[in-house]
């Protein structure tokens, strides 16, 4: 299949956000298409979480268009609207640290994400007919079938707090992945994990590409990760987007090298 | 002058601005947390003891609605900021009594807190208070 | 050696605290200095046993703390008591005895014991309302009474001026709640926690002033009198009987109020609001819409202040602003807060006991409000999760597992 | 046109002591972004230490403004013993806890010291005798502004530039 | 000087550091590299006090300071310039330079201190009185490294001096870490995403990933190395 073919789901033009004085964002171009991996990395401060909550509606952008394509839906632009309508029209995201509900179980948590894709109403809780409790049903499986997924059921009836570190990053995965999204926001998903752990999030990944219709953008640090996992990868400096290409373009970019280990050696 | 010059005064401001760092630079941050209530309570003792003897009676319960209606002041003026503070509650002490004396004086508490929430729908930070932005 | 060195000038700083308002009296009318001095030995002794019970209490909630970082201990392991209201024979077996217990109390007991009953199911319900706001959706809400005003003003006035009857009243009442919270929280909605407190105290005292002043409309300070008592098909009913009566509407209303928000906790409507408490941003991020998740917890909390309300006129038959203070929102609060934030078990235990208890231990009654204090405070120190914390449900996964594993 | 002054001057009064008492919140929800909900029953405490410390130096024949420096001093050192002490007690030990926990424990605390004074000395209103005396130079104007007002003015005044400028 | 010795650092239920172990010796530049998250920062947050470890011991001049609490730490002399700058934002220079006196007493060598620092950085004294929060990134920095100056440390801490900074102020700033170092014998312990600059300036670095120690080595020799770009890159 050539690229051409591949829908592109999320386009992003100039996008712009200053803070004050300062611009965290300058003028980034970004597109993902269907079925791929894209990274975002860069320095730290290079702006990238920012460019996240722009493009999920937890800040609203100063400038640029923020547009998405989703399957048989007309295009929308999606600049400044809310972070709650924006996951439910299919972008959905995990946070750099960690955010659970740490005082509910681990299948509540997921089941959380499922709220906007459900719609008991008051009444229908408190009078519980047939419907509701199938409906209710039908998020309990969905959740728990997620579960299965990133490996977590064992823990299902545990307080999310009290998983391991690495659980709780593929719970945030599941989280996410419950409001059925066609684009998955990971920001640094590896961050603090340990080697078995690390690999266990690449196959991870690697199983929603395959399995389910799902793109995927992440901030990452971890360049053995990003190299090995992305068709793409955009790199950020100082707000600015200083390459796109793939791993090995990337590699090879003398911008990138620089920016990552300073000034280039005399070599 | 005891907030702009003297060491004490220096180290609660640093710590409002940035808690981690002024324990780096040597800040005992609990002594200056300690030191804020105590600077705190002498001011609230002095107003307590003029209106007491203003007023000319005290009462177990004075402190709540006196309290409630400092921290409007506070919130008013934008909590967290000292000439917030003072600004607010002349603010708060003048709107009393100007509505008490020129619409009803039943309704002064009314009028008080019917503008700490005008204020905090219109600009939650206050008058003087900064906007916080929230990290994600 | 070091502790009683410790414990001892921890005692000499609280007497000396304490010397001017617990030794000294004076009497300025009769020129009279009355010296307690013996209040000073007792404040020396209790503080000196409690600075070590409060030593070694923060030591073992500090151990607790490290062990649970390290992973290796029980925390979030419910406790006993927890375990034992979690199988379900025992929950059962206890169900039943308590049932039965409430249908023949009015029985047993007197039209006296009744009418205390009455009112502390009265803030069970108050404090099961309560907890929807504040315990599960997070909202710390300080002018909660104001509602419960509004729901008895309602009945009073519909009562006194149009003779509409309780029956009638009773959802009106909290239909009118219900409005007044969505009144009061649209402006409030994009308040942090504690600026929202001081706004629903500022509401609860505005509340408070209005009907003390608008004597039109509210009959002032006097109050409203000879509210009516709920009838049953028209029945006389002497006083007794009519306490009785109310009891059982109070049962039922209880258990409405109880299969409700037990309901609604374990509904989409209530994991979200429990996911908001934990964390707005990952929440909203989830597609929940915030606006409408805390003004339907708002609502539905005043909903039952409202309703209740309603029965508290009925049931004293009259009523003045003096009922609705700022204390009863505190007592409120506390029911919620010692009884355990969301959980439900939790909150009718500490309704009952912070109402029942100043009841029946006369010499409890005048400390009541002092221990409240302080019983809020040791809790957020020590235990908060309350007496019993929030039990989450387990959802049926038997099936599922089963179908997983023969795949 | 005197009415506006009259009201003016009252409101500043008034306003000026709020402001002495916002300070405390302001001051500690800056640093530990904590409502001390107890604030109000600091100053509570702080008048009553200075009614019995009148009341008791009345007794003894002391009078006039000496009365009025003792109570003064014994209030603020009292005022900040307690407040010192609040901290330690109620908010020290919920460093780190969620933020509802300090506020309810705030507001637990608020509630303790109201009914402690309550049960320590009594419910009544008690008279507090008026130190303030009238000065003879304000009666052109004393019916703008009383001496006890002129006073606070300048107190809080004086204590306010004396805090910030 | 200072001695690092087998600490482990948490964050929470995080296991931020695993076993570090570094040793700097007086007078020297050591650096310490790795890329984003790798827990540099963490170990400076250790070596203050903030983040104390949980395993492990830290010796300053042969005496352990793992007990110790920041302030402690600060008057033995071991001052960090954290990153991200961290001014004050509402004190002026001046008053951002005081607090970094903080704990001395002795007035007429502050005031002389302070003239020090201003011929460090002479654009510090055009603008004395502006308050830190409106100053750029370079001179918050270079405010950063005055402030640390002022408490006339021993041992001075950087962290990532050069985040967000361009090209040529980091060259400036380098310069000054480079003379503070021969001219004062401050003992320096840097930490830095920028390797090249890092190990240029440094005699010896440590190369950090996931919370460990991978290399030790001198820093010509790092620079040399490979394995550092691997770390970096992932190549």
């Amino acid at each position: 299949m050539s690229d051409a073919d591949k829908q592109v789901l999320l386009e992003v033009k100039g996008l712009t956000m200053d803070f004050g004085g300062l611009r965290a964002v300058d003028t980034i171009d970004l597109s993902i298409s269907e079925g791929e991996i894209a990274a975002l990395i860069g320095p730290n401060g290079a702006g990238k979480t920012t460019f996240f909550n722009c493009v999920t509606g937890i800040y609203k952008p100063t400038g640029g268009d923020i547009l998405i394509h989703p399957q048989d839906k007309p295009t929308q632009r999606i600049n400044g609207k809310k972070p709650n309508i924006i996951t439910e029209l299919g972008m959905a995201r995990t946070f750099q640290n960690i955010r659970l509900f740490s005082d509910m179980t681990v299948l509540e948590n997921v089941m959380i994400g499922r709220h906007c894709r459900t719609k008991t109403g008051l009444t229908g809780a408190i009078l519980r007919g047939a419907s509701v409790r199938k409906e209710e049903q039908q998020i309990v499986e969905f959740s728990y079938h997620l579960l299965e997924k990133v490996g977590l059921t064992e823990f299902a009836d545990e307080f999310s707090k009290n998983l391991p570190y690495g659980a709780q990053r593929r719970l945030e995965i599941a989280r996410a992945m419950a409001t059925e999204p066609f684009l998955l926001l990971l920001d640094e998903p590896a961050a603090g994990m340990n080697p078995q752990e690390t690999a266990d999030l690449v196959a991870l990944i690697l199983r929603i590409r395959s399995e389910e219709t799902i793109a995927i953008l992440l901030i990452e640090h971890d360049m053995k990760l990003v190299m090995n996992l992305s068709d793409t990868i955009h790199v950020m400096e100082y707000g600015k987007k200083i390459a796109t290409g793939t791993p090995q373009q990337i590699k090879d970019n003398p911008k990138v090298i620089e920016a990552y280990l300073g000034e280039e050696a005399d070599a | 002058m005891l907030i702009k010059y003297t060491k004490i005064g220096k180290a609660m401001r640093a710590t409002q601005q940035d808690m981690s760092m002024a324990r780096l630079v040597g800040v005992n941050v609990d002594r200056v947390i300690s030191m804020t209530f105590i600077i705190g309570s002498a001011l609230a003792a002095i107003g307590g003891v003029l209106v007491a003897s203003y007023i000319g009676q005290v009462n177990f319960y004075i402190g709540f609605l006196a309290g409630v209606k400092a921290f409007t002041a506070a919130v008013l003026g934008g909590i967290g900021s000292v000439p917030g503070a003072v600004l607010g509650g002349l603010v708060l002490g003048l709107t009393e009594s100007f509505a008490a004396g020129y619409i009803s004086s039943d309704y002064e508490d009314v009028f008080a807190f019917g503008l700490l929430v005008l204020i905090l729908i219109l600009r939650p930070s206050g008058i003087l208070g900064r906007a916080t932005k929230q990290k994600v | 050696m070091k502790n009683l060195k410790q414990s001892l000038a921890v005692s000499l700083w609280f007497i000396f605290l304490t010397f001017p308002l617990m030794v000294v009296k004076v009497n300025t009318t009769d020129n009279i200095v009355q010296w307690r001095w013996m209040n000073m030995l007792w404040v020396g002794l209790a503080i000196f046993a409690l600075s070590f019970l409060w030593r070694y209490a923060l030591a073992r909630k500090e151990a607790r703390q490290m062990a649970a970082m390290s992973g290796e201990d029980e925390h979030g392991k419910p406790s006993k008591m927890q375990r034992l209201f979690e199988d379900p024979a025992v929950r059962t077996k206890m169900l039943f005895g308590i049932m039965a217990f409430a249908l023949v109390f009015p029985w047993v007991f007197d039209t006296y014991q009744s009418t205390i009953m009455i009112s502390a199911l009265i803030y069970v319900v108050l404090g099961l309302g309560l907890n929807i706001t504040v315990g599960l959706a997070g909202l710390l809400d300080l002018g909660y009474v104001a509602f419960f005003a509004v729901g008895a003003y309602a009945y009073a006035l519909l009562n006194h001026h149009f003779g509409l009857g309780f029956w009638i009243c009773l959802p009106l009442g909290a239909v009118i709640g219900g409005i007044f919270g969505v009144i009061l929280g649209f402006p409030i909605l994009r308040l942090r926690g504690d600026y929202l407190a001081i706004v629903t105290l500022g509401f609860g005292m505005i509340v408070k002033v209005v009907l003390e002043n608008w004597s039109d409309f509210s009959f002032g300070p006097s109050g409203i009198a000879q509210i009516d008592r709920p009838g049953l098909f028209g029945m006389e009913m002497n006083i007794a009987a009519s306490t009785t009566y109310i009891y059982y509407i109070m049962i039922a209303l209880v258990i409405l109020t109880i299969i409700v928000t037990g309901r609604l906790k374990n509904s989409r409507i209530g994991r979200a609001w429990i996911a908001l408490r934990e964390d707005e941003i990952a929440c909203v991020a989830m597609g929940i819409d915030m606006a409408r998740t805390k003004l339907s917890a708002y609502a539905l909390g005043a909903c039952w202040a409202g309703m209740v309300g309603v029965m508290f006129a009925a049931k004293t038959t009259f009523i003045n602003p003096a009922s609705f203070t700022f204390m009863e929102s505190a007592i409120i609060l506390s029911i919620v807060v010692l009884g355990g934030m969301g959980s439900i078990l939790g909150v009718i235990l500490g309704a009952l006991i912070l109402i029942l208890m100043p009841e029946y231990l006369r010499a409890f009654s005048e400390y009541r409000m002092l221990i409240f204090g302080a019983a809020m405070v040791l809790m957020m120190i020590f235990r908060p999760q309350g007496i019993i914390s929030n039990i989450r449900q387990k959802y049926e996964l038997k099936g599922l597992k089963e179908k997983s594993e023969n795949v | 046109m005197e009415y506006f002054i009259e009201l003016f001057l009252s409101g500043l009064t008034r306003g000026s002591i709020y402001a002495l008492i916002a300070l405390g919140y302001t001051m500690v929800y800056g640093i530990i972004q904590l409502i001390n909900f107890a604030h109000g029953e600091i100053y509570m405490i702080g008048a009553f230490v200075a009614y019995i410390v009148c009341g008791v130096l009345t007794i003894y024949g002391f009078h006039g403004v000496s009365i009025l420096i003792i109570a003064g001093l014994l209030a603020i050192v009292y005022s900040c013993a307690y407040g010192y002490t609040l901290e330690k007690v109620a908010y020290r030990p919920l460093r780190g806890a969620p933020r509802l926990s300090p506020l309810i424990s705030a507001i637990g605390m608020s509630i303790f010291l109201q009914n402690y004074v309550l049960l320590a000395q009594t419910s009544d209103f008690l008279p507090f005798p008026s130190l303030i005396p009238d000065f003879e130079f304000m009666e052109p104007i004393a019916h703008i502004i009383g001496s006890a007002e002129l006073v606070i003015l300048i107190t809080t005044f004086v204590t306010m530039i004396m805090l910030l400028c | 000087m200072l001695r690092l010795q087998n600490i482990h650092t948490y964050y929470g239920n995080i296991q931020a550091l695993k076993d570090v172990t570094i040793d700097i010796e007086e007078g020297e530049i050591v650096t310490l590299i790795g890329a984003n998250g790798a827990g540099k920062t963490t170990t400076l947050m250790s070596i203050c006090g903030i983040t104390p470890p949980r395993k492990g011991e830290i010796a300053f001049k042969g005496s352990h300071i793992h007990k110790l609490k920041p302030e402690e730490i600060v008057k033995l002399g071991i001052c960090q310039v954290p990153e991200g700058r961290r001014i004050f934002p509402d004190m002026t220079i001046v008053e951002n330079l005081e607090m970094g006196a903080f704990l001395r007493n002795d007035k007429a060598a502050i005031k002389s201190d302070l003239d020090m620092v201003f011929d460090l950085f002479p654009i510090l004294e055009q603008r004395r009185s502006q308050l830190g929060g409106t100053l750029s990134g370079g001179e918050q920095q270079m405010l950063a490294i005055s402030r640390a100056l002022m408490a006339r440390p021993r041992l001075l801490l950087l962290d990532e001096p050069s985040l967000g900074l361009a090209p040529l102020i980091i060259q400036q700033i380098f310069e000054i870490i480079k003379k503070i170092n021969k001219e004062n014998g401050t003992t320096i312990f840097l930490v830095e995403q920028n390797a090249n600059q890092a190990l240029k300036l440094a005699d010896r670095g440590y190369v950090m990933e996931n919370g460990r120690i991978t290399l030790v080595d001198k820093a010509s020799d790092l620079l040399a190395n490979d394995e550092v770009r691997k770390a970096y890159l992932g190549l």
